[in-house]
């Protein structure tokens, strides 16, 4: 499960990097970080999982006694948690400043915008 | 007068405007004056002896008789052994061979080598054409008569004399220096007003100060 | 106690409270509190834990210890760099105080978050808690590109953000990979664990380094620091800069040794790459950018080598650190008060000169010249790396130190020559202050460093601080501040006189004595002369301390000072911009060298004296007597390496000249004769130095000669002239025995005066008649009869003719020769000789002798404080021929206990060597007595001479047209380049001009890879990424 | 300092004999370049006429200080160089002023008439004058490259600078003298010699029918006077130090009439068959002739 799920976060950040970095369109490039984060997030809660155990919650079903040896590893779940909030504050930036790109040059062609250079 | 010689305003390299007057600025603007034979006899003696043997002419051939002066350097003539010698500065020498007729452009030259010379200086005439003007007597620009425009201390009559004829005034000049007769740079100096004006009156162009030191 | 997480919480605080307030001058004034408070608490830590004693703190923020908490530790590093990052913030928060106050509050708090979480990178101690800082930062500084007025920084930051993008998620997956190996976040947890996963390791830490904008992965950098605002970017270059490349630091000190060659690699390939990549830059901004690029690479080659470094790593990488932090955010808010983005823009500070101070104090300290924190910072690093034998290292840092001192004294250059624009200066207090407070703070740090390190403090040194207070008292007219110069000289010479041995000296006497009758033409000189007297007095100081410099140290920061000092002396001539470059670039090569040969040297020694040199043997000594002998020959310009020569001494101020001439080349031969005098002779690779030395001389002399007498300019003539001259007296110091060196010795005397004498006449006449050209001149012998004195004298002593001085140093010179041990390099010297009278004639010729042109029918003779010196150089060169033995007698008993064998006898008035003897008053007299005889003859029989005009000469019965035409001056030596012209073909100059123009096309083709799409860029990060895999791996 | 005044006169007389002799030694060479030419040639007493006419020419001119200094320079040049050098070995009467300073004094004083004429001759404002100077001192710089050569290969032979110590060591028979015991330093020497002497090949510096006569265009009179002293007495103060170096010196002054008049006949002997060289050519010919024979003569002595 673990392996699917590493596998499958990995497969996304790979197509996600591919599609950021083939795609010449600026909202296509930020949906396909968006895609790779999700990838990496995956990835993330895939390390933090151990085979037969629960989720790190607390509550009566877990007692807080024998939390150690019964729960996951909450750390990668909080960290899961920091990430998707960075994540989500540089997408809404890129997209803030895909916005202001268009209004600039009514463009989204990545390729436009390389008069700084060399 | 050529442009060169006129007045012309120049700028400094401090921005400063003045004016240049070649003639002024660039010639000696002083006559020639008389200079009087050493005080003692027996050394203006000793001097004239010197400069009888010492004739060292202007190598400046002024017409078709410098032919005739070409041969005095050879074997044959040797003009070396009594004494006589060429040489190409006018500064350095002190006889002015005018070897034969003497056109007005040429004249321009001549007098300006002359006034170059060093006193004293003599000039001996080569030829008829500097007696008369001989086969260009009619000629609208040679001159007719060299004593008008420069003091003439020998003439060598011919067209053209031979050298050996050249060889025998050298000898007569000779006589004339050490006789203290050779006198025609003073002359020059004295009667220089009078020669300016003859020399004016033939030369139209006259582009050089009066007297060319 | 101030707690560190004041340093978080305070802008965090602020950007809260910034939502609230409306007003934007009241926004600004809490942004400003905010900051100054961090700063304050900066401020004090560093006060705490530097000076006050108190030890490092470390604190947890959830009042557990890790790794159920986040830990921050404040030490002394943190609390620097924090102050560093919290002050920069302050004062770029100042510098666009317009910006941000239009822009409203909302960009206010994105900087106060900005500054937040650089601190924040530089306490944390927790690995994920890194991540969310670096990537506020990211989010911050996206935020902020938007401010710039430039419409492009918008691209920027998109790419800025893209490329961000990859490395968070790179160091994302390498984050919590590495949690996953060792079950902890803490930082020193992980140094801690068993196991540590190389490749998750990997990734964090190539995230970091490409955090650290690494060649080639820093495209996207380089459009950023373009673009955005110039307080911005001062910001990113310094702030995030030092934040990074602690970051990077924490994670080396886990990583432990085995990811250090990575980082040196990374971080020496930067250093090179961005500097070359600067070179052809034309756009100010973008060319700090790459010099920020390449600097914190360099850094980052330093934290390569902690191993090595030990105790000394943090006084190196600080130093390194804090000097590029300081000047180039002082150069990026000098930026923003230049209105136009091209390099020569930067003449508009010509218009406040404590503009120009300021930008040269940051070229000196990026450059890393003394006195600032980069120079002790470089000295210990060399050492180091010498010590431990990396030496491919130390050449490429080296390397890249002198790419980047080149194209940042061209632009000094530019600013000071290039003619301004019409957009001038935006002058504002607000932007003038941080730029102020940056030239205060580079010198506090050179304090502050001179005061750590274990050398000694150069800003203690009398010389040196009495050439900076003219800085200070630069408002003085300059008659004012001349007096006080020629007392200072005067005064540091008396003051030391005890101290020198012969030999030292007579170059003491040169260099500080002669200095100051050199300085005496100064006075010629109206008004304030802004500059001039803080430069010379600089290279006098340099001069002073060199004489007098014990150990290595003293005197390679002696050698840099003046150095320095006169590269800003020559730098004022009116068309010297080339030239001064020139001489800078070659001069820095040279200093290079000797550093390198002195670390090589010490091996580890904290601390060499020059005499200690004799201690080497083989085979180091060879090699450290190589570079030392071509670094110094560097600055006496022998052949090969003289092409910076000629336009620097020609191009110079008439009165630098003499100085540059006269007094500056002697130091080159100081350096030999210390060099040679400790280390003797060296065999490498079967070939005798020396004997390699006694054949540059003698090729210097005849090829300088050479070169001499086709010049047509008078001041460049004097220069090749010098060539030859000081070739002759580095062929005597070669030969190795006592009167080799003693004609040495007379050399430096008789250069001295003769060249001061030269320059100042031909300064002087070139003043008047307005141009240097010696065809445009002539016949001006009766209109300066002083001048022409002094030439005439000059260049009789010069091409040595009895009776005056000159002579002396021939008939030394051949007494010399018949002990030499190899003979044939004597053939070029022989030759040489002669070729001197060649353009002494025609220096005097061409100008003084022959027709005088219409336009100068009514100069004067030169100022009369140019004459002052000439007629005390007449004197002394003629008191100098009498009576040698004042000067020489006492190093001629020195030389003998060194060099043994072969001295003169001065027995009376004759001077009697084993093979042959002289009596100079003996000449003098007899000369003099038949000259006058003779001439009182030629005035007796002469006596009526008729004193004539110009034109009044024998014309083959013509006459001269006009003086130009009659003046026979120009290609004056035809016949011998028909015959000889081929040996001055420019072969140097074009083997030079070859290596910097492929320097430039090397790096123009090069910077083609940044192709300003995002894209690439992106592709780069991962080429870069795979590249660094491949070579750990690789190894 | 005791200094014998005695030299002084001695000196004199040395100059008296050298002047004359010289005058007449220049006469007899030009008659015996007439003789070969089958002329008669001057009269052997015509360089006195020419010298007292000089003199008694009543006009000059002067065209600056300098100039007028040139010829000054150029005969103390030439005065100086004789009295440095001791004329015949052995003799305290002869051995001039040569205390004051060994060869290499001798060899740079040479430089000092040539430098004030330059000067002086300069100062005229004719560019033939300057044309003429520059063409001497270009070929001289290459001419007198084997001469130094030589004279360091003498000096390293005999290890001393000392004249008298030179000529010392050359007594006791001809082939004691440098000639034959190091010849090749001699042939340098003398190749050198022929550019020094202003004869054909190497008399480009005159060249009368290109720039009339050069350097003293401008010169006359009594200026003239000097010189023609000076030509008098220069070369024959060259040929001494030639004659002491390599040819062992004289003792009495009937050897040194001849062994002076042998050398210079070398110089005319070359000149009278040989055309003019141009300035680049003869400095070319020094080079790969002359250069060549005194870099082994360094390298083998």
């Amino acid at each position: 499960m673990a392996h699917i799920a590493l596998a499958t976060g990995f497969l996304l950040f790979l197509i996600g990097l591919y599609g950021a970095l083939t795609n010449r369109n600026l909202l296509r490039m930020i949906v396909a970080f968006t895609v790779a984060d999700a990838g990496i997030n995956v990835v993330i809660v895939a390390v933090g999982h151990m085979r037969g155990r629960t989720a790190p919650i607390l509550d009566g079903a877990v007692p807080a006694a024998e939390a150690a040896s019964r729960i996951i590893d909450p750390v990668p779940q909080a960290l899961v948690l920091t990430a998707i909030v960075i994540g989500v504050g540089i997408t809404a930036l890129m997209l803030a400043y895909a916005y202001k790109l268009y209004e600039a040059r009514r463009s989204l062609d990545i390729g436009k915008f390389m008069e700084l250079k060399w | 007068m050529r442009d060169e010689l006129q007045k012309r305003v120049v700028k400094g390299p401090d921005g400063v405007e003045f004016e240049v007057e070649p003639l002024k600025d660039y010639y000696c603007e002083a006559p020639p004056a008389e200079h009087p034979p050493a005080y003692l006899k027996i050394v203006e003696d000793l001097f004239n002896w010197a400069r009888s043997q010492s004739l060292w002419i202007l190598g400046f051939g002024t017409g078709c008789g410098a032919i005739e002066m070409r041969p005095l350097m050879t074997p044959r003539f040797d003009a070396y052994r009594y004494g006589v010698q060429w040489r190409p500065t006018p500064r350095q020498s002190n006889l002015f061979i005018i070897s034969g007729y003497l056109s007005v452009k040429t004249l321009k030259r001549v007098i300006r080598s002359y006034e170059q010379m060093q006193n004293p200086k003599y000039v001996v005439g080569l030829g008829s054409c500097t007696i008369n003007g001989g086969m260009y007597w009619d000629s609208y620009n040679t001159i007719k008569r060299l004593d008008d425009y420069l003091p003439v201390d020998l003439y060598i009559a011919g067209c053209m004399p031979r050298p050996e004829a050249l060889l025998a005034g050298f000898e007569t000049l000779k006589h004339i220096i050490r006789e203290g007769k050779a006198e025609g740079a003073n002359l020059y100096a004295r009667n220089f007003d009078w020669y300016k004006a003859n020399q004016k009156k033939v030369i139209h162009d006259w582009d050089m100060p009066d007297y060319n030191w | 106690m101030v707690s560190p997480l004041v340093l978080i919480a305070a802008p965090l605080a602020g950007a809260f409270l910034l939502g609230l307030v409306r007003c934007p001058r009241a926004a600004l004034a809490v942004t400003l509190a905010t900051l100054g408070l961090a700063a304050a608490a900066a401020g004090w830590w560093v006060w705490q834990l530097g000076w006050a004693g108190a030890e490092a703190v470390e604190v947890f923020t959830a009042g557990t210890p890790p790794p159920f908490a986040i830990a921050l530790r404040m030490g002394l590093p943190e609390a620097a760099l924090t102050l560093v990052i919290t002050l920069t913030g302050l004062l770029s928060a100042l510098h666009m105080q317009d910006n941000l106050a239009e822009t409203g509050h909302r960009a206010m708090a994105v900087l106060l978050v900005a500054v937040m979480a650089y601190c924040g990178i530089v306490l944390t101690r927790d690995l994920f808690n890194l991540f969310v800082f670096f990537e506020l930062a990211a989010i911050a500084t996206a935020g902020l590109i938007l401010l710039s007025a430039d419409a492009r920084a918008l691209g920027a930051g998109f790419k800025y953000l893209v490329v961000s993008q990859v490395i968070s998620a790179l160091l994302l997956i390498g984050i919590i990979f590495t949690y996953h190996a060792t079950g902890t976040l803490y930082l020193d947890g992980i140094a801690a664990a068993a196991a540590k996963p190389a490749l998750a390791f990997f990734l964090v830490f190539i995230a970091i380094a490409a955090e650290l904008k690494p060649f080639p992965a820093n495209g996207w950098a380089l459009d950023v620091y373009e673009s955005s605002h110039p307080a911005f970017s001062a910001l990113i270059s310094a702030a995030a800069g030092a934040a990074s490349l602690y970051a990077a630091d924490k994670l080396l000190t886990v990583g432990g040794p085995a990811w250090l060659p990575a980082a040196t690699a990374i971080g020496i390939v930067t250093f090179v790459a961005g500097n070359l990549l600067a070179l052809p830059q034309g756009n100010d901004r973008r060319l700090l950018g790459y010099s920020s690029v390449a600097q914190i690479g360099l850094v980052l080659a330093v934290a390569g080598q902690r191993d090595v470094l030990g105790e000394h790593y943090h006084f190196v990488a600080f130093g390194l650190l804090a000097s590029h932090a300081v000047a180039k955010a002082g150069l990026f808010w000098l930026s923003g008060m230049v209105a136009e983005r091209g390099l020569a823009a930067w003449a508009a500070l010509r218009a406040r000169p404590p503009l120009i101070f300021a930008f040269a104090t940051f070229v000196a300290m990026l450059a890393g010249l003394p006195p600032f924190p980069g120079f002790y910072a470089k000295w210990e690093l060399v050492r180091v790396l010498a010590a431990e034998g990396r030496l491919v290292l130390l050449g490429l840092i080296l390397f890249g130190a002198l790419l980047e001192a080149g194209y940042l004294f061209r632009w000094f250059g530019f600013a000071l020559k290039r003619e301004p624009s019409g957009e001038g200066l935006a002058c504002a207090p607000s932007k003038g202050i941080p730029v102020l407070a940056a030239v205060l703070a580079a010198w506090g740090l050179a304090w502050q460093w001179g005061d750590a390190s274990a050398q000694a403090n150069l800003l203690l040194g009398l010389p040196l601080l009495f050439a900076l207070a003219f800085v200070l008292l630069d408002w003085l007219p300059a008659w004012v501040k001349n007096t006080l110069a020629i007392a200072g000289l005067a005064a540091w010479f008396a003051l030391t006189l005890g101290q020198y041995d012969p030999l030292r000296l007579i170059f003491a006497v040169i260099m500080l004595a002669g200095g100051a009758v050199t300085l005496l033409a100064s006075y010629h000189a109206h008004g304030r002369r802004i500059g001039f007297y803080p430069s010379a007095m600089l290279m006098y100081a340099g001069l002073a301390q060199l004489i007098l410099a014990a150990d290595t140290f003293s005197f390679f920061a002696a050698w840099e000072i003046l150095t320095v000092g006169s590269y800003f002396l020559i730098l004022r001539g009116r068309h010297s911009e080339p030239h001064a470059l020139s001489y800078i670039v070659f001069s820095l090569g040279g200093a290079f060298l000797i550093l390198a040969g002195f670390a090589v040297a010490a091996d580890g020694a904290a601390s060499f004296a020059v005499a200690d040199l004799a201690t080497l043997a083989a085979p180091v000594a060879p090699w450290v007597f190589l570079m030392l002998a071509i670094g110094f020959m560097t600055k006496t310009a022998s052949i090969g390496l003289h092409v910076w020569l000629p336009g620097a001494h020609a191009e110079a101020e008439t009165d630098v000249s003499p100085m540059v001439s006269g007094i500056l080349l002697k130091a080159g031969l100081f350096g030999l004769a210390v060099l040679l005098l400790a280390m003797g002779r060296q065999k490498l690779g079967g070939i005798d130095l020396t004997l390699a030395m006694l054949w540059i001389g003698a090729a210097s002399a005849l090829l300088g000669n050479l070169m001499a007498i086709f010049q047509e300019d008078a001041k460049r003539l004097l220069a090749y002239s010098s060539i030859g001259q000081m070739g002759y007296a580095l062929f005597g110091l070669a030969m190795m025995n006592h009167l080799g060196w003693l004609m040495a010795l007379m050399f430096v005397i008789n250069h001295y005066i003769y060249k001061s004498m030269l320059f100042l006449a031909v300064g002087g006449v070139a003043k008047r008649t307005g141009t240097r050209d010696m065809y445009r001149m002539g016949g001006l012998i009766n209109l300066m009869p002083l001048s022409f004195i002094s030439v005439l004298v000059g260049i009789i002593a010069m091409s040595g003719v009895p009776p005056l001085s000159g002579f002396g140093g021939r008939w030394i010179f051949y007494n010399a020769l018949l002990t030499a041990e190899s003979r044939l390099p004597m053939i070029l010297i022989f030759f040489s000789g002669p070729i001197a009278f060649l353009y002494l004639f025609r220096l005097i010729h061409t100008i003084f002798l022959g027709q005088l042109k219409d336009e100068h029918r009514r100069v004067k003779e030169a100022p009369f404080w140019l004459m002052v010196p000439q007629m005390i150089y007449v004197v002394l060169l003629i008191a100098f021929a009498l009576v040698p033995g004042v000067a020489l007698r006492q190093v001629d008993g020195h030389l003998g206990g060194l060099l043994p064998a072969g001295g003169l006898s001065w027995d009376g008035l004759t001077i009697t060597s084993d093979f042959g003897y002289w009596n100079p008053v003996a000449i003098m007299v007899i000369v003099g007595i038949i000259f006058t005889t003779l001439f009182l003859w030629l005035v007796f029989v002469n006596r009526r001479a008729q004193k004539v005009k110009q034109f009044n000469i024998v014309f083959a019965a013509e006459r001269p047209f006009r003086p130009e035409t009659t003046h026979f001056a120009w290609n004056f030596f035809a016949p011998y380049r028909k015959a000889l012209g081929f040996l001055v073909q420019p072969v140097a100059t074009g083997f030079w001009n070859g290596i910097s123009g492929g320097l430039h096309a090397g790096a123009d083709f090069t910077r083609r890879l940044y192709t300003g799409n995002a894209q690439t860029y992106a592709v780069h990060l991962l080429v870069f990424v795979v590249a660094v895999h491949l070579f750990m791996t690789g190894m | 300092m005791d200094f014998d005044w005695m030299k002084i006169p001695y000196a004199l007389l040395t100059l008296f004999i050298v002047v004359n002799y010289g005058m007449l030694q220049n006469a007899l060479i030009a008659k015996i370049g007439a003789r070969v030419g089958r002329r008669r040639g001057i009269p052997i007493w015509q360089n006195y006429a020419d010298l007292i006419k000089n003199y008694s020419i009543r006009s000059s001119i002067t065209h600056g200080v300098m100039y007028y200094l040139g010829p000054v320079f150029r005969l103390s040049g030439g005065v100086g160089l004789l009295l440095f050098v001791p004329s015949l070995y052995g003799s305290e009467m002869f051995s001039n002023l040569s205390f004051a300073g060994d060869l290499i004094l001798a060899l740079y004083f040479i430089f000092f008439g040539t430098l004030g004429m330059a000067l002086g001759a300069a100062e005229s404002g004719h560019p033939y004058a300057a044309i003429g100077i520059t063409r001497g001192l270009q070929q001289v710089s290459a001419a007198e490259l084997p001469m130094a050569l030589a004279v360091f290969s003498v000096a390293l032979q005999y290890q001393t600078l000392s004249v008298t110590e030179i000529v010392a060591a050359q007594q006791g028979g001809f082939q004691n003298w440098t000639l034959f015991t190091n010849p090749l330093a001699v042939a340098a020497a003398m190749l050198s010699f022929l550019g020094s002497m202003m004869r054909p090949p190497f008399d480009v510096v005159l060249a009368p029918q290109e720039i009339p006569i050069g350097p003293p265009t401008e010169y006359h009179s009594s200026y003239l006077a000097l010189m023609q002293t000076n030509r008098a007495i220069f070369p024959i103060a060259k040929i001494v130090i030639y004659m002491n170096l390599f040819f062992g010196g004289a003792t009495i002054w009937p050897e040194f009439f001849l062994k002076v008049f042998l050398i210079y006949m070398v110089s005319v002997l070359v000149g009278v068959v040989h055309p003019r060289f141009r300035v680049e050519q003869s400095i070319r010919w020094f080079l790969v002739w002359a250069v060549p024979i005194g870099i082994l003569s360094i390298v083998l002595v």
